[in-house]
């Protein structure tokens, strides 16, 4: 590392899990987000509950980056087991701090890393008793001397604290005893601050940091969703929990509960107390993950042949099968769009961050209601379970749930009869009625054979005719769905479509090509089907590339079938290990292939 | 937001009940199932039940899974809302339309195979949840629609029409909703209108899961000599315990209850039921011994109907999760969304 | 109608399901068949058992068409439900005969058909007691009459009779007295033979009448399959009814079964058992059809990660969802190929006809034990199901079965030590071992995270190794798979693509083109993922035509991703009304297109 | 064609079974369960049993579903086969595996998350086939993996970490097994390994389906104060009703017979069980009493352990299908492929 980094490194602590450093980390994290510094934290997690090596990865980034930097600055090892590994990702220049209870093996030095020892665990168990609250505090320790060789402002943290722990006074001393005590020994011992270090700004004015999951479920909330269906399922889980908490706080009364959220007993019962609540009039989705999509795929084909709105979201890990549960992928870009057995077509969103988590999940259930099928919200783990800094979320007071074309009980009065696929206005969509509200409304749904009249129907016509408008209306969904944002060069050769959480990485990259002197255009897919913007995107471009963290380059497929692009005119550049991808992959792949095209 | 159903066409002549529709209002089209079937039997029953209880047929729901039996739905309250979902799926489906209106009647039908194979953990959750709805399997101990596989009801030595007697334990839904908390849990037979028809009116105003499982004999694949859920099996070894009748609200109750052997159970809407035991020693308030009992029948070839458990105070579906009086899906819109003033606040903590 | 069609018409019985008329046209389509004359019979069942419509249509055709004529000549009219469209189908110049028992409602006559009236039912209550064999016998009447009318050789009749019934004399005589029945009154009433009509020949030898159904599970038998496991499910029941009985043939004994036919409680139980069995070294198969697929998606992808062999069966019915049960398509190409979230990609073999069931099913099992992966037989309704006239089968004895790199107890002895995921000779296969068989074989087979060894994994480097070794494996299956076959021109310019059951109407359609002045070539797919000859033929085409049974063009959608070919250099003719193509719908088609094409 | 496995290494001092294993042998991989779950000590009870039990390890196959529990293969017995399949559905993989080879030992480890919500129907069915398998449920109450959700065994009233006791009525796999025909079954605890030892090894050596249901307390997330499935609450409402030991076959039977409270039973591989009656008024051979005794006891609240049903008659899974003796998958090919005669004879069938 040459020069200082101020406002612009990576702070990676390492840690057990179960061992409580998720709120130090946490700490840390938002005290330099309300320094004002941008920064974005990711959580590198096991699947399992207790004991095994968990990372906290903050990327501090005056420029507003949010994605993995790939690289490391200074790292907090807390964790014996991964001192090998810790040390290697540690970049020139940068710094490792670790536990001097037990003397470090020299064997692990570097001599281009500066070693920062301070005995957390002696500290704490001269400080504290009780074995659980010292594994606490030594964790809270660390973020004190952090605090003093990264110059964090002790006011912010003491703010923080106090938000924290509200009246429980006894918590708030003993967090700052222990932050005094290593924010202390860090003064005393060592020469702060480090050349990485922090300076108060404003750059985070007006944003929150928030999870992906908990956005989607807010959105939840605004959109008016009364009833979620669920089975646990990581990185999932966290989207119903936050629904739940908001229900609580903004749902609940005297007069019960306005929401109903239940917990069922696996995915095929989830998505069909979606569809039977949709089907119900209510708004109703389901949040899961990939092995969940699979197995609801029956009931997805169900609710598109009979038209009944659903909504999911589906937070996508690593695939196939159980895969690696705690990391990311967008892999489930193909069975989203096509679950089910025969002739099934969905639409698909695809969220790049929090606020869009947020948006899309309301865009979600008009759509979902407005088409009558089935909508998804294709999120992952990164989006899903790490904390952004984002813009404040807002809500336009005037907005108004799209309900799509349901008649009301005057409605259904006033008509002669009425008849559930019968598509007056030839928009592809048939008016439906709910149940319950008036006599004229009754009418059959059933996911075999039926008529446009809803009538049961093994006639090849009949038959035909329903399928035949449900491809029309699929269609017609390109010009409803959020289009594709363009950013970056205008007339350039070069232009990269990406998607979902790889945006992040991608705007870094961008920049970082541009250094380099390759001014590229760049189109983010945020909805399926797509719209024109996109084949004339590819259109203009010599060299389109497709950047996804998938292994078979999924979205082209898509891409293919729906634009009839060629397979080979868009170049994949493909991240499948689990971690999120981050500029120097696209930077590299974009320019490769670049060097290869001109030497070919 | 509901409206009173006005009877399309007066049948001049024919009763009409409080409503004013006929018996007629209640039928729905015509069956495809085989002549005979225990199923069709069953759909009559209905037409009944529900003509006789006074509800406006938009007011209900009825919902199925797949199979000749799921397919009676279509037969039966053509004025009513119907579902039919994908194989053993039923369930979640109620239970989600439930949830979303909970003031309005649900029927669910089901078979032996969509509930018992396919089905069943839909069918136990859907027990446990003690969903407000009435649950009716047509139970003939095969798998009519796809031509008369055995079915997990088979009983152990029932013979197919060729091939080797049914080998395996059978699983009984009575036995299961009683064991896994089901609020009303009967047994009835399709040959036995009598006693069906009293029983799904009960189910239906039970503020719980009712569980009728309905001996219905498939007469095309399981009806022959040797089978033990034919017509002639079942009606020579049926033996009822409490005979249950169906006392509307506001209507009289005019029964002696001094023989001890009629008991008056108060449903929540005011409607009474009348148990009248027919075996004296069997008690509809004990899991444990209805269990017993009808497991000591079973091992001898008999088939225990009747009412045969009943708890009018287990909180039901909504109760346990307390949602409001109001159903979920009319709630306005500013009752469900919080606002952009409350956002900016709540934004505020995420900071 | 213009003059004589001898062996060359097309017979309709319309019936009422339930009434035992199956074996009557068996009787009529068998004597034809028998009498030395191609024919194929095709059923149009209601998803029902009793009491509705259902029809029965024989194709005789001298030039051995094999397809559905999408006409009709003569029509038994049996059923007053379907008076109507049963007048309305017979071509002009054809016949329709009735059951004059009832007076004919002359408001259905039509003046360029030719009506029969025969008193069936009168002459079944007359000449037999008992409802039931009434009904019965009124159909072979019908059969009786049919042989008059069309000239069916009576001593083929008998003979079929007696194989039938073998010792039951009873039955012999009551058949025998209504085929004389039905035999006489037509000889002594009309004039007898019709303008439609069969003449014995020769063009049967060495051919069969089966179903592709009886033909897979035939081929399962002779593959070695021992563990079959299912759910009830049309129209794939019948392949497990008929491979139960080929077991209780030729593998039963004193010593036992030699087979175990597990009825499943579900689609995800059948396939969870499939994987079980071949997991621990039996052939193991499961049939079902889409939502079947739908459900096992979960257990595919984990098999497909696994690397665990597994043979399925798709007999393929109409989508989406429930659907038309009893009718065909080919709508699950698309779920077949990619089920399961995250990246997978599974090996599909589509059989044409019968013959191609038996061989297709026996190697399916080659293929999913040398891959180790799933492998689906992606069938149809109107394969599976309908009787197809068909050569003999062979076998060759000195056939053994490809049991893949399996180490035996020797070997396993033999090695340091094992490890699972392991591609010693760069095939992208690694060799496994059979639980039990040898201490050294002993591994960890999980759908979560593993390396190459075999361990558990959340390392992104270990994760991805495996995953590219899948893809590469996957990439070689291409050339293992049956390759697609090619017929017709040689140097044309129009090229037609096609793959199952659409082959009949194909090889129809490529003659009547001819006939029309096109010299098309024709090439059939047989496998995925696709071999080199595919690409060559449409590089070689000016125009390529994909033809299909279902609505999305599924197949092309393959060809794009697999291959690269562009969507739009491919014209989709698409059948999906759920009755089997025929071949003039190719032909319109074609010329339409090509009409099109010259005047654009 | 099986091999007598060879220990690997050896512990000098340690005692080693019939076959020269040391305990270790049976030993597997480091646990990555939460230090003090109750899983581990089953763990450990397996690894005490299967090395008791003089079995080779890889005549062994280990499978499971997904959950914390269903992890647990992992870490016994690492000499053996494992096969940790999809959430809910290790009783298909068994049954599959087992119809290839019936000769080999099946132990499914499995949770009540993964056994009873999204697996309930393929562990019911498991039942009912009497699928020769140990089946074990390290039961806890909660989804430990996901992190503490309510599971279906949650008892009525118990109090979760924070929110709102259960509500929901509980499912009781014991309860399932016994009225759905299984023909061993047992409930024990994680810390009772003088009462799990035996009954694994008698579970083992049982020819048919062995149900063993472990209270198997979550730490983390279900061992608090108002759980009633945590080590205190189950320590201090355990009731015992029938202690089993285990005899391998040949060894001497050395117990008083004559007090009338233990009894012999010869399970088929010639070893033996001896029952010891601590509840001198239960039946283990009664289905329906071993339930109502179970669900008295269940609603005051108390965990009724021990081998609580045992029929060794019922035929297992093969034998109901008349399967040959020889595994499956290891009959050669010209015993399964008829040749071309036999097809061409066939052939003529179809003209
Ligand atoms: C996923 C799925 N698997 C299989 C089927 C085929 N199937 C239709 S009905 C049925 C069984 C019905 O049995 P039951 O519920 O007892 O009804 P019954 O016909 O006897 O009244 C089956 C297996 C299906 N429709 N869907
Ligand atoms: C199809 C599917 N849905 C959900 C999950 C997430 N999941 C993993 S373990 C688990 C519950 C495990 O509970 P239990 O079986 O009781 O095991 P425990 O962890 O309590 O031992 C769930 C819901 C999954 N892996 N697969
Ligand atoms: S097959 Fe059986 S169950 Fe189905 S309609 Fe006929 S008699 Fe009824
Ligand atoms: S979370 Fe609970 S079940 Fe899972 S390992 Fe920890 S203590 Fe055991
Ligand atoms: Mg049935
Ligand atoms: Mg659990």
């Amino acid at each position: 590392m040459s020069g200082h980094k101020v406002n612009n490194f990576v702070l990676k602590m390492a840690n057990v899990n179960g061992t409580g450093s998720a709120s130090a980390n946490g700490l840390v994290s938002k005290a330099i987000f309300r320094m004002g510094v941008p920064m974005s934290a990711k959580n590198f997690f096991p699947s399992n509950i207790q004991g095994l090596p968990t990372w906290y990865e903050i990327r501090i980034s005056g420029d507003g980056y949010r994605a993995r930097a790939g690289q490391v600055d200074v790292m907090v090892a807390m964790n014996a087991q991964t001192y090998k590994r810790d040390v290697a990702e540690v970049c020139s220049g940068g710094y490792l701090i670790y536990d001097s209870t037990w003397p470090w093996d020299e064997q692990l030095s570097r001599d281009d890393v500066t070693f920062i020892g301070v005995p957390f665990a002696r500290m704490a168990s001269e400080a504290f008793t009780g074995s659980r609250i010292r594994i606490l505090m030594k964790n809270v320790i660390y973020a004190g001397a952090l605090a003093a060789l990264l110059d964090i402002d002790m006011a912010v943290i003491k703010q923080l604290l106090k938000d924290q722990f509200g009246d429980k006074q006894h918590l708030i001393d003993a967090n700052h005893k222990a932050i005094a005590l290593g924010y202390d020994f860090a003064k005393e011992n060592f020469d702060c601050p480090l050349h990485c270090r922090l300076e108060s700004d404003s750059k985070t004015d007006g944003q929150i940091v928030i999870d992906g999951n908990a956005a989607a479920a807010l959105g939840c909330l605004y959109a008016g969703a009364t009833v979620g269906a669920w089975y646990p399922i990581t990185p999932s889980t966290s989207l119903m929990d936050a629904f739940a908490g908001y229900c609580n706080k903004f749902r609940s009364g005297d007069e019960g509960n306005r929401f109903m959220i239940i917990q069922a007993e696996d995915e095929l019962a989830a998505i069909g107390m979606v569809v039977g609540a949709s089907w119900n009039g209510a708004r109703a989705f389901t949040p899961t993950s990939g092995p969940g999509i699979s197995l609801m795929s029956e009931f997805i084909g169900f609710a598109y042949y009979t038209e009944i709105p659903a909504v999911l979201f589906d937070i996508q890990r690593v695939g196939p099968s159980t895969g690696m549960p705690t990391r990311t992928q967008q892999c489930d870009i193909l069975i989203c769009a096509y679950a089910s057995h025969g002739d099934t077509q969905h639409v698909c969103l695809y969220p790049a961050n929090p606020e869009e988590c947020f948006e899309m999940a309301a865009d979600a259930f008009d759509l979902a209601e407005r088409l009558q099928t089935p909508v998804f919200v294709v999120s992952d783990l990164d989006i899903g379970m790490n904390e952004w800094a984002c813009p404040e979320f807002t809500w336009d007071d005037a907005r108004r749930p799209d309900r799509g074309e349901v008649l009301d009980a005057e409605q259904l009065a006033a008509i002669e009869k009425f008849h559930r696929y019968l598509d007056d206005d030839n928009d592809g969509i048939a008016a439906r009625s709910l149940p319950g509200v008036h006599p004229k409304g009754a009418y059959f749904t059933r996911g075999s054979g039926h008529n446009k009249f809803g009538g049961y129907t093994e006639d090849a016509d009949e038959y035909q005719e329903v399928l035949d408008r449900l491809k029309f209306k699929f269609n017609e969904a390109r010009h409803r769905v959020p289009a594709a944002v363009e950013s970056g060069a205008h007339d350039g050769e070069v232009g990269i479509i990406a998607y979902g959480s790889s945006d992040g990485a991608m705007i870094e990259a961008l920049d970082r090509l541009k250094e380099q002197g390759l001014d590229a255009a760049y189109l983010r897919i945020r909805g399926f089907p797509f719209g024109s913007e996109v084949q004339k995107f590819i259109d203009r471009h010599e060299v389109v590339f497709i950047v996804e963290q998938n292994r078979d380059a999924q979205m082209r497929t898509l891409l293919m079938n729906d634009l009839g692009v060629r397979r080979d005119d868009l170049v994949p550049l493909l991240h499948y290990s689990g971690l999120p991808i981050y500029a120097d992959f696209i930077v590299q792949g974009v320019l490769n292939h670049l060097q290869q095209r001109k030497t070919a | 937001m509901s409206h009173i159903a006005k009877p399309a066409a007066r049948h001049p002549g024919q009763p009409v009940n409080k409503l004013g529709f006929s018996e007629r209002d209640y039928e729905g089209g015509m069956s495809t199932l085989c002549a005979g079937c225990g199923h069709d039997s069953i759909t009559a029953a209905l037409v009944k039940a529900f003509f006789e209880l006074d509800i406006e047929p938009h007011r209900v729901a009825k919902l199925s899974g797949i199979g000749c039996s799921s397919k009676t739905p279509a037969y039966f309250l053509s004025a009513s809302h119907g579902f039919n979902s994908v194989h053993g799926r039923m369930p979640s489906v109620v239970t989600g339309a439930n949830a979303a209106e909970r003031s309005m009647a649900y029927v669910g039908v089901s078979g032996d195979g969509d509930s018992l194979s396919i089905g069943i953990g839909q069918f136990a959750h859907a027990v446990r949840r003690n969903l407000n709805m009435l649950y009716i399997i047509e139970n003939n101990g095969v798998y009519g629609l796809t031509k008369g596989q055995f079915s997990a009801s088979a009983d152990l030595g029932s013979k197919p029409k060729k091939g080797a007697p049914n080998q395996l334990s059978p699983i009984d839904p009575v036995n299961m909703a009683i064991s896994m908390g089901a609020s009303f849990v009967a047994r009835s037979f399709s040959g036995d209108k009598d006693q069906l028809v009293p029983l799904i009116k009960a189910g239906i105003r039970h503020d719980g899961f009712a569980l009728i499982d309905v001996i219905s004999p498939c007469v095309t694949f399981n009806d022959h000599d040797g089978s033990t859920k034919s017509y002639q099996y079942t009606r020579d070894n049926i033996v009822e315990t409490i005979h249950t009748d169906f006392v509307p609200p506001r209507q009289e109750i005019t029964v002696d209850f001094a023989s001890g052997e009629v008991t008056s159970v108060r449903l929540h809407d005011g409607s009474h039921m009348l148990l009248k035991k027919v075996d004296k020693a069997y008690n509809a308030d004990d899991r444990a011994a209805a269990i017993s009992y009808i497991q000591h029948h079973q091992a001898e070839g008999r088939v225990v109907t009747g009412l045969l458990y009943f708890d009018g105070a287990e909180p039901e579906f909504h109760q346990v999760s307390g949602t409001c009086q109001e159903p979920l899906r009319d709630l306005p819109h500013n009752e469900l969304c919080p606002g952009s003033e409350a956002l900016a606040k709540l934004m505020k903590g995420y900071r």
